[in-house]
């Protein structure tokens, strides 16, 4: 995926907002790339640039043929169907690419049970806390098979130990088909750990300020390893400063 | 959300005494039974109606008039309502069409309505321009109130049409579907004993009124609105009781959808 | 051929005729299960307004009909092919009150006038008789159409709710019966002989249509003379006549029953009362021209026979 | 939500037109100019009421029913509406009258109308008798359905009664309410007309009608009737722009509540 | 403030969640205390209990005499009245407390200004990023003249530098008046540079599994210090893991 001279700007009566200004990133087709960056930089206006949920002012997004067909896209927020139950939420967008409801349904409750959500199933999002509703959200992002994944800040409001499982899962899944991933984070090492390359963005309009590759296998990644403190104290370094 | 609670149901018979009471200080203040009778007066005039051989005949044609123009709203509302709200192109086309529902009385059209329609249908159209626009602009805000999110989320991921409808559109519709079909409703039963009034054919509550009028039996025509009282109470009853039915079908559906393969799963 | 015809299907004449007084004279056609002779039957329709009646007769799903005097002309100078063949109803309105303190004609002056339905037969009297006695019907007395319908009125005369309107019988008898107080102040009948020098105005009218005549000339003398007998039937016997116009849902046969004495129920030919048609018509015209369609009807509008 | 760029108006000019074609063949199908007169004749009646002296009257009269009517539905609608979408008790005081309101013909209690208000107030009573459950429901289901994490957080930020009614309750009401007032605003309209025709107060649209209607003149009734397709028409549009008031006010009281502090703190 | 023997059930259908079982917490007035905990344990339902907003089924909440009086809440969604701009938003909430409108303004853009949003006053929440909508809500609660202040997740989907940015913010703020603060995070260097005590709680039904006292002040912390280091360590292992 290579976005090519992006110009992004939201008119706000008087005062235009120029989001993104003349922004070049290409994306290794079968990559993790992590985008970190300050709060309302343009990262969830980059994600739906890529998921053509908008439409760029200027410049334009080329796709690999290996990522032509249906995304997954975790929001920022759940975006759950509110009438439906947490089972239902996340068989339900299998459902025009998968035939068989059986196979739909296992799928579901595999995802669900990873995310720790086996006992849910037939909650409502009403009915979950917050942390619980975003499983729900990454649970369905997760099993709909997208070629490409955009996940803005997936595992934002959940605990230390069940986001490390969440990420080991995620690697797993990940390693099978090897699809384009691109997210959205402000957790260094979560984005040390997965990402092939971390992308770090400047203030409002969103600049690249530094592009970090990681080279080792995910899987052989832990926090201890010297090359990603390392890495994390340049990350840290890099990421723009509050002013 | 107990609505039924003694409390409340105290209060709704409070209430209903209340009115009683009203109208019985009413009568003796007017003073005039050919106007306004008592209660006792028209409790006799209902207690013969009912027992009258004819009467479930009336309230038959009374009912299925009313019934058939209610589905007919409520059907070509949201039918209409979901397209305009969707399609400028549609609304636009809509719209002079609109202007002219809300508009036209039916006494300008009554010459019309006679030919085309006998008169037992008369009241079904009377309603049906009546209670068109009332569905059709609720449904229309209804789909421009729809969540952009979620409706972005169906989109990223796929949805077909026919999923967009059903687990988007019409769930989100519902309230206001139902608040249009409670609107509509209680227009319905007006405008249809209304209009009967008007075109008297030969079985309903509202050509028993105009015969009882012209007999200068108010008691009678008291009796009668009574009844249309208490059908409409009815219907508002069966109504939410309908308003019921779906969840409890879809609670059905889903524990025969999931239920079981969940237990086979685990 | 013809003989078999009539046997298996009797020829029905649908005749339409509205709630109220106007239906009474025709009531004796349904004497014998509607057979009014060998293999002919009237259909009486009964509708609540003359709306209905000319939307069905425009429409030539009706053959004869009863109307008032000025919608039958109306209709004709429309453009609707009917003709005028009788008059089967005279005046009989009152100008009726419940207060004792009005004893002659300058009392009326500001007073508010209740009158069943605006641009109705009463309306149109009252109108031409405040004229005649010197008012002017739109400044020095108020005319009130709030309530549209005569039994209303009754009520609410009854109920001393208003205590000055203009009412056909049987309503003033009703009236009467319910509020024993009730005073006629003016008899309008004889006010319009008073000033006109003719006898009773015309009020309801038989009309057939143009196609019945042509098609069924035959059937149409026997309802003629069927209808000549009905209403000396109605006029002969009341309390029968009440019964059918109960059964015929025109009005309850207790409170019909006793009106029809009053009610100028008549019979007379296009002919007979051709002169008589002619004056109500021209002071019509004289009045408001827009109640008979603009125009004097013409010749071919009456019915020779 | 670019609803008047020129195909829009182009749909709306075509649907106009559609209807007046139907209209003319309609007319010369049925061939009777005393049941459906062409758009011509119409046009020449229109044009000679347009110009008679009483038109201003007759058009002042019906539209300040409908408007008198149309302020009372909406002031009571709404005020009952959030008593009752807020208490249960009051829902239950309330909904035996409601029940009564939608069921009662205007007929039955026409006489006492008449008794109670003078002939030109009946059009008026008749019109609250029908376009207030429409209101009432609307408001009350807009009540129930505000975001209640916006109500507990307005309840734990210590937001007085008025700051909620004025800054929750008001604005989330605000889509319930405009489709309250559209839908009894159509309404209002064509009972006030109906009204007019039953009891001929001494000016009004329905008065005329009514008289033209006896004197078989079906072309100006018809007139009266697109005078009346165009008053609602004009009625819609007014209360559009009245709709986008509102926001502007709010935007200037905003630049004069904020815009200046703003500027001076900076 | 005190929690004494906590119960709260949530009854869905037939299988009722116990959430909270005879918890018992009791918290300095005038301290700040971490909540830490795994998602769903019944974090939000403990702040809710606190704030008042949920009735518990058994047990009761004592109040010390200086927690009495309105309380500032930043819920797990920023909350905010789409129909009104940010600086509306802040200012509206202090209406019923601060009578004078020139210094409710002034509050207003004061706290605007701390989370950076100086320039977006005028903007509506649905114009705003995620990131920008929850530094409104931080806005609100910290403007808000509260007794005590219950805070959920308060810096989620913030990036670093603002996150420590606002951190050290606080701890300024808190220390003029030292009100009592609850706050619930996923984020343990968080917990230990503001919180006087962290308190760690189990998997639903929550319990306290541990309690870690911080003498230190805030203003003298910092993440490289070997106290908070080793505190750190000790936390994460307290912590429940991901089962
Ligand atoms: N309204 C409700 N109906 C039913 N169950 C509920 C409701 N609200 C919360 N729960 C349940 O209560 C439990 C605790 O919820 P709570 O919101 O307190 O969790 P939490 O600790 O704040 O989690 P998170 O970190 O994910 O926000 C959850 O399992 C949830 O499913
Ligand atoms: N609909 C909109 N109208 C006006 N401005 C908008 C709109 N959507 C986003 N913006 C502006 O665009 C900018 C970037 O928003 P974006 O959501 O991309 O930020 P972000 O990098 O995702 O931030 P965060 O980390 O806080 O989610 C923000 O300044 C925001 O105010
Ligand atoms: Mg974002
Ligand atoms: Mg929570």
């Amino acid at each position: 995926m290579i976005f090519k001279e992006i110009s992004k700007t939201y008119p706000k009566d008087d005062n235009r907002l120029v989001v993104l200004k003349d922004f070049t990133l290409s994306i290794n087709p079968g990559s993790i790339t992590a985008l970190l960056g300050p709060s309302g930089c343009g990262k969830t206006t980059l994600l739906r640039l890529a998921g053509g949920l908008e439409l760029p002012d200027g410049g334009s997004i080329e796709h690999d043929s290996s990522e032509s067909g249906p995304t997954s896209y975790l929001f920022q927020e759940p975006r759950l169907l509110p009438w439906h139950s947490v089972l239902a939420n996340v068989e339900l967008v299998m459902r025009p690419l998968i035939g068989d409801k059986s196979e739909r349904l296992k799928r579901a409750v595999d995802f669900l049970e990873i995310v720790g959500l086996a006992d849910f199933l037939r909650f409502k999002p009403d009915e979950l806390s917050g942390g619980m509703r975003q499983r729900v959200a990454i649970a369905r992002a997760f099993a709909f098979p997208g070629k490409v994944m955009l996940l803005d800040e997936p595992f934002q409001g959940l605990d230390h130990s069940l986001r490390l499982s969440l990420l080991k899962a995620f690697t797993e899944l990940w390693k099978k088909d090897r699809r384009t991933v691109l997210f959205v984070t402000h957790d260094v090492p979560e984005a040390l750990l997965i990402a092939d390359e971390v992308v770090c963005l400047s203030h409002r309009p969103a600049r690249i300020i530094e592009n970090f590759s990681i080279k080792i296998p995910q899987e052989e990644r832990f926090l201890g390893d010297e090359t990603l403190i390392q890495l994390q104290s340049r990350v840290y370094r890099a990421m723009p400063a509050y002013t | 959300m107990h609505r039924s609670t003694w409390r409340n149901k105290l209060a709704i018979g409070g209430s209903v005494l209340l009115l009683l009471l009203f109208w019985e200080l009413g009568a003796q203040a007017l003073d005039a039974q050919v106007i306004l009778p008592t209660p006792g007066a028209t409790a006799v005039s209902f207690w013969s109606i009912v027992n009258s051989k004819l009467f479930a005949v009336n309230i038959r044609a009374t009912v299925s008039r009313a019934l058939q123009s209610f589905l007919i709203i409520t059907a070509s509302g949201m039918a209409l309502g979901m397209l305009a709200g969707y399609s400028p192109i549609i609304h636009s086309i809509l719209k002079p069409l609109l202007v002219v529902f809300k508009a036209t009385p039916v006494m300008s059209v009554i010459l019309l309505a006679f030919i085309w329609f006998s008169s037992g249908t008369v009241p079904l159209f009377s309603a049906f321009l009546m209670g068109f626009p009332v569905m059709f602009i609720q449904v229309e805000r209804g789909v421009r109130q729809i969540s952009p999110r979620l409706s972005e989320m169906t989109r990223m991921y796929g949805f077909t049409r026919w999923m967009r409808l059903t687990h988007l559109v019409v769930p989100s519709l519902m309230p206001s579907i139902i608040t249009g079909a409670k609107s509509s409703l209680s227009m319905v039963w007006k405008v249809v004993i209304a209009a009967e009034v008007l075109t008297v054919p030969r079985y309903g509550i509202g050509s028993r009124m105009q015969l009882s009028q012209v007999n200068l039996e108010t008691a009678s025509v008291l009796a009668w609105t009574l009844i249309a009282v208490l059908l409409t109470a009815c219907g508002d009853g069966l109504f939410e009781i309908v308003l019921r039915f779906p969840s409890w079908f879809i609670k059905r559906r889903h524990a025969r959808l999931y239920g079981l393969h969940i237990r086979s799963e685990s | 051929a013809l003989e078999q015809r009539k046997v298996m299907q009797p020829l029905s004449i649908r005749m339409a005729v509205m709630q109220g007084p106007s239906g009474f004279s025709s009531i004796g056609l349904t004497r014998e299960d509607s057979f009014i002779a060998e293999g002919i039957r009237v259909e009486l329709n009964v509708y609540p307004s003359p709306a209905e009646v000319i939307a069905r007769l425009a429409n030539g799903e009706m053959d004869v009909a009863a109307l008032p005097t000025n919608v039958a002309a109306n209709l004709y100078n429309k453009g609707v092919a009917v003709k005028l063949a009788a008059v089967v109803g005279e005046g009989m309105l009152m100008l009726v009150s419940t207060d004792d303190t009005i004893t002659e004609l300058g009392h009326l002056a500001g007073r508010k006038i209740s009158i069943p339905g605006a641009g109705s037969t009463p309306d149109q009297m009252a109108r031409i008789i405040t004229a005649l006695l010197g008012f002017d019907p739109d400044n020095d007395i108020e005319l009130d159409y709030s309530i549209a319908a005569p039994a209303q009125l009754a009520q609410m005369l009854i109920a001393g709710k208003t205590d000055l309107a203009v009412l056909p019988e049987p309503f003033v008898t009703v009236a009467y019966n319910g509020r024993p107080g009730l005073r006629v102040l003016i008899n309008i009948q004889d006010v319009w002989s008073m000033f006109t020098g003719t006898g009773n105005y015309p009020m309801t009218v038989l009309v057939v249509s143009d196609a019945f005549l042509k098609a069924q000339p035959e059937a149409f003398s026997v309802l003629m003379a069927s209808m000549k007998q009905s209403v000396e039937w109605v006029n002969a016997n009341p309390i029968e006549a009440g019964d059918l116009i109960e059964k015929a849902g025109i009005m309850k046969a207790t409170l019909a029953a006793p009106a029809i004495p009053r009610s100028s129920l008549v019979f007379r030919t296009a002919r007979e009362s051709h002169d008589s048609l002619q004056d109500y018509y021209k002071m019509l015209f004289g009045f408001d021209y827009m109640s008979i369609g603009g125009a004097l009807p013409d010749a071919s509008f009456y019915l020779e026979k």
